[in-house]
């Protein structure tokens, strides 16, 4: 969910959240999903997979939107996410929530 | 089972050979047919084409030989009845999935109305030299089950032997006509429709989940299941295993093609398929088929006039060759006499079943018409010597 | 408020299972190779649009893109090289309740396929076909492809392609194509939407998804990675609805017109036939059943 | 020509219990060009289909005449296009003329000649019972126009009549050459 200025009504907004999950052995390193997740969810790895991979891991669980981009994009059924539920900003959030001036303008 | 009335037009007619083997598809339950057009064999699908509207068939003219055989496969595993038609050219393009159909085991018969060659060679006369390559046509090794009319009658009548086989045995069948006979009006007398007995396509009844569509039991011969009901199966062309799945591997591959070739060569008894006359007691025996198979009677009529023992094997079904019943000859009688309308063919088979006991002679006419029957004839004076 | 969470699914497996033959993955694709992606994106769209899978054939032919009927759970025909069209003509009209999707490669759609690929949009045979194209083919080592762009390097046009590359969807439309798009493995929404709205329409059905091969056509090109190759796409990829499909070449590393470019609903070949026939044979027409004609015991 | 063969062989098959096989030939181009059907009919069955010297030679133009006129046997018969072919015969050789073309056009369509040349033929050869003969070219031609194709093969027998009557002598004639 992305904004472009600071909405009022920011503590009602319900934020979609998802679970990401990854099979990490089936990945090959393609580095898709981590290029197009649109919350930086997901960073490389500096490990390797069983096949010699480094595969994506999750480095900011509560910013996945469910969005299901990177389910979407994996050519290798490695990763997806699962839908939780909704939540609402907590007050730091709120506080310190910055609008974002340069969204990246994919149309996928 | 019996046949659907639907397709079958009984009563006498006065049909050549092209129209009679038509007639013979649509009697035989053929409900789908995609083809061609290429002299001599035109007129079966043009037949076709004129009586499937009314019968519940499709025909589609497809842009090419290529198509209509990879069409007709695809058509075969919805379950119907499927077949193309076409001539030494198109026949040559045929092959690469008459291969197909052979590795995917799918049910379908090819009508080769064949004319002489090599390449366009002579469009409207007769040929049978395509035999050789209805065997060994297509890359790698299989089986293949092809059959020989003499006569329009004939070219009625086998068809029906054609589509059974194709669905017993899970293979594509040829069905090597010649121009002579395509081109050649005679009486046909077609049946009524519970005098035909045909075999319908055989669906599985495992469940999908346990289903696989290349495991046997016994008889060499896979349950097959159609497109849409649910099965999800795979099949492919690479060498797979029992369940469709493509394995490179050599163990996969002699399993595979061991049994491609085995039901129909192990089976070669049950499906040989040949009329004899004078074979016992005679010192030369003919192997004939096609229209060489009628001509080559008067010269066996001519021979035995100068008190030659000669008799006649008519091969029905070509392939697989009746090697039993040559084998077992070969011991008892003189030679072989090989009439055919090609530079010898068939003669090979019939040298290598008589293993060098007795010559195998070849008497050929190059195409374009059919033999001299004196020439038989002196064939089998020269024979009995 | 909270949505109720509609997918319950075994975390350990992903959602597009039951669409996939687990039993066979890791597929052979290399890393990167977007055909994964697009199969993924057709999974998607025929879990979306409710239709019954068990009458969903796929047919494909040779090549890299000729493995996907081999992945897919559903009946699937791998069949000879460039006759995928062909064979699925054949599924089609010996079963027309079937809904039949043709997956192809460029070489194998348009190269030694293309005389069925015209033909077959020409008589508007009720087929959904997708082309991946990356330019080049890819299971034999590079060569050059019948839509390797100008001056792109091939194991076979080592100093630069120097042939006129066909433009697949203005090929496709101009033989009559009743729907006609093109997209990239990343536009993985509107590619999804694409095959969703394609499923749902009639006749030939042509969508072009170009993808990456960075294993050759990257690395014959020295154009980087995989992903270097995706990122190219994000740049330099418009879309273009509606566009003629005259104005839609794609030159080397140049701009990529996706888009929908026809939807029109035309008769098919069966609707055709059978119009036909009632009219000129009336009563006495018997069509092939829905089912199909193979006669039952 | 290709026609009236199958009309012939159909009479002489279907409607009057004889092995007749029937071959008809054409150059590459298929249709179109000079034709020839060949007609062998027998008691027994017919093993040879092609004819080298056929007993019986139609032909309906000096064309197709010159090319196939030194096939007919030497006791054969000829039957012709009165208006269009003028015969040099062998002895021994026969011959019966008919202006099929002109009472075809009396008919109102000169297409159906052939079949004036069919009743004519029938009538010479007696090949088969004029009836079987009537009955195949009812079951042969195209749907409407059986009145005029019966009126056209009643012609040729009635030409027969007049012309040569009991005179003519039914040969047993066996093979049948006809060529345009």
């Amino acid at each position: 969910m992305k904004f472009w200025r600071k909405p009022l009504d920011l503590d009602q907004v319900e934020i979609p959240r998802g679970e990401v999950h990854i099979i990490a052995d089936r990945c090959k390193g393609c580095e898709f999903c981590v290029e197009y997740c649109p919350k930086d969810v997901l960073e490389m790895s500096t490990e390797f997979n069983a096949k010699g991979y480094h595969s994506p891991i999750v480095v900011k669980p509560n910013e996945c939107v469910n969005c299901g981009l990177c389910e979407m994009i994996c050519p290798e059924f490695a990763i997806f996410c699962i839908q939780l539920e909704n939540r609402r900003l907590v007050d730091q959030e709120i506080e310190s929530f910055e609008p974002e001036t340069t969204p990246r303008m994919v149309a996928l | 089972m019996k046949t659907d009335p639907l397709g079958v037009l009984t009563g006498e007619h006065y049909l050549d050979g092209d129209y009679a083997c038509g007639e013979g598809a649509m009697a035989a339950g053929c409900r789908f047919v995609a083809g061609y057009p290429i002299t001599p064999s035109t007129e079966v699908v043009e037949r076709i084409s004129q009586r499937f509207p009314m019968i519940g068939g499709t025909f589609i003219q497809m842009e090419d030989e290529l198509a209509s055989m990879a069409a007709i496969v695809g058509a075969s595993w919805t379950g119907v009845k499927s077949m193309t038609v076409t001539s030494g050219p198109g026949f040559s393009l045929m092959m690469e999935n008459i291969g197909l159909a052979a590795m995917m085991e799918t049910p379908c018969v090819v009508v080769n109305v064949q004319r002489g060659g090599p390449s366009t060679g002579l469009p409207t006369m007769v040929g049978q030299a395509d035999m050789m390559q209805a065997r060994w046509g297509s890359h790698g090794d299989y089986e293949i089950i092809a059959l020989c009319p003499e006569s329009p009658q004939e070219a009625f009548d086998l068809m029906t032997d054609a589509f059974n086989l194709a669905e017993e045995y899970r293979t594509p069948v040829l069905f090597m006509m010649d121009e002579c006979v395509g081109h050649m009006t005679e009486k046909v007398v077609i049946p009524d429709p519970d005098k035909i007995d045909i075999v319908p396509r055989k669906l599985t009844r495992a469940k999908p989940e346990e289903y696989k569509p290349y495991l046997v039991n016994g008889n060499m011969i896979p349950e097959f299941a159609r497109a849409g009901d649910g099965y999800k199966f795979h099949t492919t062309g690479l060498t797979h295993d029992e369940k469709g799945y493509p394995v490179m591997s050599e163990e996969c591959q002699a399993v595979l093609v061991k049994r491609l070739v085995d039901k129909i060569r192990l089976n070669a008894d049950e499906i040989a398929k040949y009329k004899e006359d004078g074979v016992d007691g005679a010192d030369v025996v003919l192997v004939t088929y096609g229209i060489t198979a009628r001509v080559a009677r008067m010269g066996i009529d001519l021979a035995r006039k100068k008190g030659v023992k000669v008799g006649v094997i008519r091969l029905q079904i070509v392939w697989p060759f009746p090697e039993k019943r040559i084998r077992e000859l070969a011991g008892k009688i003189k030679a072989f006499v090989v009439p055919e309308i090609n530079y010898g063919q068939i003669v090979l088979e019939v040298e290598r079943c008589a293993a060098g006991k007795v010559p195998a002679i070849l008497v050929s006419h190059m195409g374009g018409g059919v033999h001299n029957p004196e020439d038989i004839r002196d064939a089998i004076l020269e024979a009995a010597k | 408020m909270s949505k109720v969470i509609e997918r319950t699914i075994d975390a350990t497996e992903h959602p597009i299972s039951p669409y996939i033959r687990m039993d066979r993955m890791p597929h052979i694709w290399c890393p990167t190779c977007g055909i994964g992606t697009v199969v993924k994106c057709y999974a998607t769209a025929l879990d979306e649009s409710g239709i019954d899978i068990n009458k969903v054939s796929i047919v494909s032919g040779i090549g890299c893109t000729g493995r996907t009927a081999g992945y897919m759970n559903l009946d699937g025909f791998h069949t000879t090289h460039g006759r995928a069209v062909p064979f699925a003509t054949g599924l089609k009209l010996g079963r027309p309740e079937l809904l039949v999707t043709v997956f192809s490669g460029d070489g194998d759609l348009v190269g030694i396929g293309g005389n069925h690929f015209i033909h077959a949009a020409r008589r508007n045979i009720d087929l959904l076909v997708i082309l991946i194209n990356n330019f080049i083919y890819g299971m034999t080592g590079g060569q050059n492809a019948p839509t390797t762009p100008i001056t792109a390097k091939t194991s076979t046009m080592p100093f630069g392609n120097f042939e006129r590359p066909f433009n697949i969807p203005h090929l496709a439309a101009s033989c009559g194509a009743s729907y006609v798009a093109r997209y990239t493995s990343l536009h993985v929404r509107r590619m999804t939407k694409a095959f969703k709205e394609a499923l749902s329409r009639k006749g030939f059905r042509f969508i072009e998804i170009v993808t990456p091969c960075s294993t050759l056509y990257a690395r014959l090109n020295k154009l980087g990675t995989g992903l270097n190759l995706i990122n190219y796409y994000e740049k330099s990829s418009e879309i273009r609805n509606g566009v003629d499909t005259r104005d839609i070449d794609i030159s080397f590393q140049d701009k990529i017109i996706c888009g929908k470019f026809i939807d029109e609903e035309r008769p098919t070949f069966l609707d055709m036939m059978h119009d036909h026939y009632k009219r000129t044979l009336g009563d006495r027409y018997v069509p092939m059943s829905n089912e199909g004609g193979m006669i039952r015991e | 020509m290709v026609l009236s063969g199958h009309i012939i062989g159909h009479a002489c098959a279907i409607n009057a219990g004889m092995h007749a096989t029937m071959i008809q030939s054409f150059g590459p181009e298929a249709r179109g060009s000079a034709c020839s059907t060949t007609l062998v009919v027998s008691d027994t069955e017919v093993l040879y289909p092609y004819i080298q010297r056929p007993d019986i030679f139609v032909v309906m133009s000096s064309e197709g005449y010159n090319q196939y006129r030194d096939e007919l046997k030497d006791d054969g018969i000829l039957i012709y296009e009165k208006d269009l072919v003028h015969p040099k015969l062998k002895k021994g050789q026969a011959s019966y003329g008919i202006t099929s073309t002109r009472i075809a056009e009396s008919l109102g369509r000169k297409i159906v000649q052939n079949i004036v040349m069919l009743g004519f033929f029938g009538s010479v050869t007696k090949i088969a019972p004029r009836e079987a003969l009537r009955e195949a070219v009812l079951s042969s031609v195209p749907a409407g126009t059986e009145e005029l194709n019966l009126k056209a093969f009643d012609a040729g027998c009635e030409y027969f009549d007049k012309e040569f009557g009991d005179a003519a002598k039914g040969k047993s004639g066996k093979k049948v050459k006809a060529g345009t």
